[in-house]
């Protein structure tokens, strides 16, 4: 019998083979991430009374949380982090000016197929889209695994997810995940490595898959996986991961897969999940005209160069409706570059937008807080109440598209309207 | 260690092999940011993590909360971040157990990694209702509610250490100490 | 009983020195500007003195060195100062913001050169501020200097600006 | 009469007026930002009601918070988006700019103008040839809301006259920060500081701005600058507001003159723990700094990012320092990114954030642990105004913070190698 992506993968991490779902295994990752939360994994280490780490090259930290910090303590914790990082010798330092973690990791190659990374961030499942097995953990996992090396890993089912194309004019990979989660429920692939193919996924970009598999996280999945093709490793090369470092692992023909999920992007049209959760989700349609507040482009869902991109193309030559706060948080310091010197940040702050320093930024409370009432339009991937300031706030989720729609005219709006 | 190790008298119960009590109901789909918002995970301590667990659900419920012993919910309990603070201030709230029809599996992990009792076990969730005296005999594989038994899969083993050491970290110092006098 | 129309503009009282160039952001530190003035008062120059919000008692007189009350034109330091229940400030000079927010929200307050070399902690001290009069009663030590000006006192004997305002519309509001 | 004095006079209908009088004048511009605008109009509301008197003469600029860190912060937000709203006051929301120079880029400040604001660097006006001082919030929800007016003494005027020429990497901000060294801080208190002089005639208009932005470290009332070509150059390239009302002085009024050679003024660097504790940067040489930040009333200017981007040529920012860019207005922001500087900066390792004050007072960015130390153009290092208490704050023109964040110790950007 074939085996799936996520199989293969354990095997190699645990050396052990023939694995079915279900078995647990200890599984040594090639690399442990964790963003601000470092601190507590430090703090926890010290407490332990260790001094000697498994492998410190294995160890990420990126301060992407809390960025720069906002008050004594915070700054205390970015502190304790440099000074550990300093003294143990972690090469994989990404101080608060570096971006989101994820995205960070992923465009300095330091993500290859086949490897299994685990992240104190639930949406670690973006490693997926470059074919690794990313996975999120708690902090006190990490700490362990620092410390040993390994950390226990259930066997995964699998459930193929095949997107067909192409999509129709203001319609994007988000749209197919909100449709898709809200097809299948936030639990609807609980524990399961969700597999992206199918003739489109074939023609995105990377970034285009690191919002497929971020979102996959709001499914329940374990992780997250789309074949690494020429275009992955195309990206890979940039990103100066030396291609005889890794091994690309690719689920065999005749895998088992415990469901087979389908969504035909040609009959898109824009989605928006509907507060307060990710699978209540409705065609752009329904809620249009609801006013907005707020409207956010960024996190390591929707921030990436070509998200940005999207949203300035929305934005040219129109301006931010009176009343209506843009919020623009590009992912990465790479991102704020690459826009800064071909006009999209120009074109951004013409309409009206706050651009602000990469991380993530008002998606993990870095800035834009919700007073009581208010309504925010966001391309982040949590809609959960209290998650932006009051708890009588309100969050929906889309497409950079339809959040720069939304922000020109102060309500929903959908942006096949604006492409027209 | 007293951050480690979290609220031992939970952990005494556990060496019997049964902890429960007073149930508090939940529907599906309880996310992380209503268990723990965000804004709170500057801290790791149990009893300062509590004062804010399920605040965005209002003072009465958390006040209810802090008067029961066992989390019952449905679907996809603790759906969302990997924040481990979700179980730890389950835990400083005083819960010794959540039952639920599935969890997110995060939160799973989170929870043997932190000694809470996380059990799977649709058919008890089913019977229970809020107030009900509901117990978990974690060794026997059994919940109890009202005189009524119901079967869960008990934990592989390599998981119940974990969850009898109080957690991931009170284990691996166990281990340690061990190793230290083999 | 009488009714007593805004600050009484002589004071006797235990004295707590303070040095020069204190900025107003350290007598209410920024966050608690938001605050309700009783969480505000409880941390009144506590950096510099944590012992002052905690035992200070109505009718005692705080004495600074020189431009005390600098930076922020905040007038909350000084509602903060009053709320204590001080009886005034003295100081070698002020800075200028604060100096005029403490007539507009009612705090006597006298400027007299020199004053911060006349006093050590806990000596009782007597000042009159209409009259510009100053006398240490631990070392029997007198000063005097030319009051404030009339329409300062004036407005600090109507309680401040806005009482001030409302009653002098001959002033602020000529038209109506 | 000087120029102080004849518009205060113009202003509160008199033929003439004399250092001493109190006066009361008619408010042309109040401006507030959001914590100012919060504690005034709670005042307000509280305790005087009513209409605005002239709400087309107020304005509010949110410039501490770029964007709420918290829902309390939200709140007070929305209280006072709804409070302009209701009372049909400007409002110039988050990400617009540092409130003085957002007042100035939208052209709301003219020259003869009376300008009030619980901002005590209101005074900075004075460098358009305003009367500007800053009040409390009292005077604001007491008078300047409800009549229009204010009161005022009407101060005597010190007239400082800066001569020589410094030398070359010697900044206009060093000048200033180092004038402040020399008077004193509270060394011309409740005066009218006119600055004056070959090399102030000289300064382009926005290195002027720094003089008067000084002048409340001085203790003063006011500050301001004879308007001149450079005055009136600047004003024509600003959006049209209302009239401008230029006033001159007559000559010979001031109380007293203070006249200083800036001819060997090295770069300056205001230490820990107040502005008037300044020394030459050579003297603090390799002490280390983990931020350094281009931003605030005296930064955050083209001229600062330009100076930045002159030293950070070739150069790359130290490993272990944050260096922070934050632009004075969306106007500077747009104008960076037209003249690269905006990408030049940030490949050198610079992070850019939305124009408001930065991190003056730490409201959304640049809270220090404790030991940790920041050198910025800002105008204020009071302990505590960052983060810890125990953090340090040294104030520095932009060619020295960018020099410091290229080493990560303060440096003179001459010695740079």
């Amino acid at each position: 019998m074939g085996k799936s992506f996520a199989q293969k993968a354990l095997e190699r991490a645990s050396g052990e083979k023939d694995l079915v779902p279900g078995q647990i295994v200890d599984a040594f990752p090639d690399l442990y991430m964790s963003h601000t939360a470092s601190w507590r994994c430090i703090r926890t280490l010290e407490r332990m009374g260790v001094d000697e780490l498994y492998d410190v090259d294995r160890i990420a930290m990126v301060m992407d949380h809390i960025s720069p910090a906002d008050n004594a303590k915070t700054a205390g914790y970015h502190a304790l982090c440099r000074e550990f990082a300093d003294r143990m010798g972690v090469r994989k330092f990404f101080d608060v000016n570096a971006g989101i973690a994820h995205v960070v990791l992923m465009e300095r190659g330091l993500i290859k197929p086949g490897e299994l990374i685990i992240g104190t961030d639930s949406h670690s499942t973006i490693y997926g889209a470059l074919g690794a097995l990313g996975t999120g953990v708690g902090f006190s996992e990490i700490t362990a695994t620092w410390v040993t090396g390994k950390l226990w890993m259930k066997v995964p089912e699998s459930i193929k997810v095949e997107v067909d194309g192409p999509l129709a004019r203001g319609t994007y990979p988000k749209d197919v995940m909100l449709r898709l989660i809200g097809d299948v429920g936030a639990d609807g692939a609980t524990y399961c490595s969700v597999e992206f193919h199918g003739s489109y996924v074939e023609q995105m970009s990377v970034s285009e898959r690191m919002t497929l598999c971020n979102l996959a996280m709001e499914m329940g999945a374990k992780n997250a996986f789309v074949p690494p093709d020429d275009t992955a490793l195309a990206y890979l090369d940039e990103a100066g991961a030396d291609r005889g470092s890794y091994e690309v692992l690719l689920p065999d023909p005749d895998a088992q897969y415990r469901q087979v999920e389908r969504v035909d992007g040609r009959s898109l049209v824009p989605q928006v999940a509907v507060p307060h959760t990710v699978d209540n989700v409705v065609g752009v349609d329904e809620v249009a005209g609801t006013k907005v507040d707020q409207v956010f482009i960024g996190s390591c869902a929707n921030a990436k160069y070509d998200d940005l991109a999207i949203a300035a193309e929305v934005l040219a030559g129109n301006t931010v409706a009176p009343g209506v706060r843009l919020i623009v948080t590009p992912a990465s310091s790479m991102i704020m570059a690459k826009a800064a010197s071909d006009g999209i940040v120009s074109t951004l702050l013409q309409a009206g937008a706050l651009i602000t320093n990469p991380g993530c930024g008002a998606c993990a409370g870095s800035g834009g807080a919700m007073a009581d009432g208010e309504v925010t339009f966001s391309t982040a991937n949590r809609n959960f109440q209290g998650r932006m300031g009051s708890y009588q706030s309100s969050i929906y989720l889309g497409s950079p598209a339809t959040a720069a729609a939304s922000a020109i005219r102060g309500v929903i709006s959908n942006p096949q309207e604006l492409l027209a | 260690m007293s951050e480690l190790v979290n609220e031992p008298s939970a952990r005494r119960e556990l060496a019997k092999g049964v902890v429960g009590g007073t149930a508090i109901v939940f529907g599906d789909d309880v996310n992380t940011d209503v268990i723990i918002p965000g804004r709170y995970l500057v801290s790791i301590d149990p009893a300062e993590l509590a004062e804010h667990a399920f605040e965005p659900l209002g003072p009465e419920l958390q006040q209810r909360l802090r008067a029961s012993d066992v989390v019952v919910a449905g679907r996809n309990f603790g759906c969302g971040s990997a924040r481990e603070q979700a179980s730890t201030c389950l835990i400083g709230a005083g819960i010794s157990a959540v039952v639920a029809r599935s969890f997110s599996r995060v939160f799973f992990r989170n929870a043997i990694n932190t000694g809470l009792v996380a059990v799977e076990c649709p058919d008890a969730v089913d019977a229970v209702e809020d107030g009900a005296e509901v117990l978990v005999d974690y060794g026997a594989g059994t919940v109890t509610v009202g005189g009524q038994s119901f079967g869960f899969a008990p934990y592989p083993p390599g998981l119940r250490v974990i969850l009898e050491a109080g957690g991931l970290i009170p284990h691996l110092m166990q281990q340690a100490k061990a190793g230290q006098r083999g | 009983m009488t009714t007593v129309e805004g600050p009484v503009l002589q004071a006797r009282g235990r004295c707590w020195t303070f040095g020069d160039n204190i900025p107003t952001d350290r007598l209410v530190k920024t966050k608690y500007v938001v605050e309700p003035m009783s969480v505000i008062v409880a941390h009144v120059l506590e950096d510099l003195n944590p012992r002052f919000p905690l035992e200070v008692q109505p009718g005692d007189i705080v004495v600074a060195g020189k431009h005390f009350g600098q930076s922020s034109g905040r007038a909350i330091a000084v509602k903060a100062l009053k709320a204590t229940g001080i009886g005034c400030v003295v100081a070698d000079t002020f800075a200028r913001t604060f100096y005029r927010n403490a007539f507009e929200v009612g705090l006597p307050v006298l400027e007299l050169p020199g004053v911060s070399e006349l006093v050590s902690d806990g000596d009782v001290l007597a000042v009159d501020v209409a009259a510009g009069t100053f006398r240490n009663e631990a070392t029997g030590q007198e000063r005097t200097v030319a009051p404030p000006d009339a329409f300062l006192l004036e407005m600090l004997r109507a309680g401040g600006l806005i009482p001030l305002a409302k009653k002098r519309t001959d002033l602020f509001d000529p038209a109506t | 009469m000087n120029m102080v004095e004849k518009i205060l006079a113009r202003a509160s209908g008199r033929q003439s007026v004399e250092p001493g009088d109190v006066v009361v004048a008619e408010v042309d511009l109040l401006i507030m930002h959001d914590l100012s605008g919060w504690l005034t109009s709670r005042v307000f509301d509280k305790q005087v009601g009513g209409p605005v008197r002239h709400p087309e003469r107020v304005a509010m600029v949110f410039d501490h918070h770029y964007s709420p860190p918290t829902e309390d912060a939200a709140d007070m937000l929305k209280a006072n988006r709804e409070w302009a709203r209701r009372n049909g006051i400007q409002l110039f929301d988050c990400g617009n700019g540092n409130i003085h120079h957002t007042v100035v880029r939208r052209g709301l400040v003219r020259p003869g103008a009376i300008v009030v604001g619980s901002d005590s660097h209101t005074p900075v006006h004075g460098a358009l040839g305003a009367f500007a001082a800053a009040l409390g919030n009292d005077s604001h929800a007491g008078t300047v809301l409800p009549y229009g007016k204010a009161w005022f003494r009407v101060p005597e005027t010190v007239r400082v006259e800066l001569v020589g020429t410094p030398p070359p990497g010697t900044t206009a901000r060093d000048v200033a920060l180092w004038l402040v060294g020399q008077i004193g801080e509270g060394g011309l208190i409740y005066a009218a500081v006119e600055f004056a002089g070959p090399y102030v005639k000289e300064l382009p208009f926005w290195d002027r701005w720094l003089f008067p932005l000084l002048c409340v470290d001085l203790g003063a009332k006011c500050s301001f600058v004879e308007p001149d070509e450079v005055t009136e150059e600047f004003v024509r390239s600003l959006p049209p507001g209302a009239a401008d009302r230029p006033a001159h002085s007559d000559g010979g009024e001031a109380a007293r003159v203070l006249r200083f050679d800036v001819g060997g003024v090295a770069p300056q660097v205001a230490c820990p723990p107040t502005v008037g504790n300044l020394a030459d940067v050579s003297a603090l040489a390799g002490t280390p700094v983990q931020y350094a930040e281009l931003g605030g009333h005296a930064g955050g200017r083209l001229e600062d990012f330009r100076a930045a981007a002159e030293v950070l040529q070739g150069r790359r920012v130290h490993p272990d320092v944050r260096f922070n860019v934050v632009p004075s207005s969306r106007e500077v922001f747009t104008e960076a990114v037209r003249e690269g500087l905006v990408l030049a900066l940030h490949e050198a390792g610079a992070t850019w954030f939305p124009p408001s004050t930065g991190s003056n007072q730490a409201y959304n960015m640049g809270a220090m642990a404790a030991g940790e130390s920041m050198i910025s153009t800002h105008a204020r290092n009071f302990p505590g105004r960052n983060g810890s208490a125990e953090a340090n704050m040294y104030l520095a023109a932009a060619r020295t913070v960018a020099a410091s964040a290229v080493t990560g110790t303060i440096t003179d950007a001459g010695e740079l190698a």
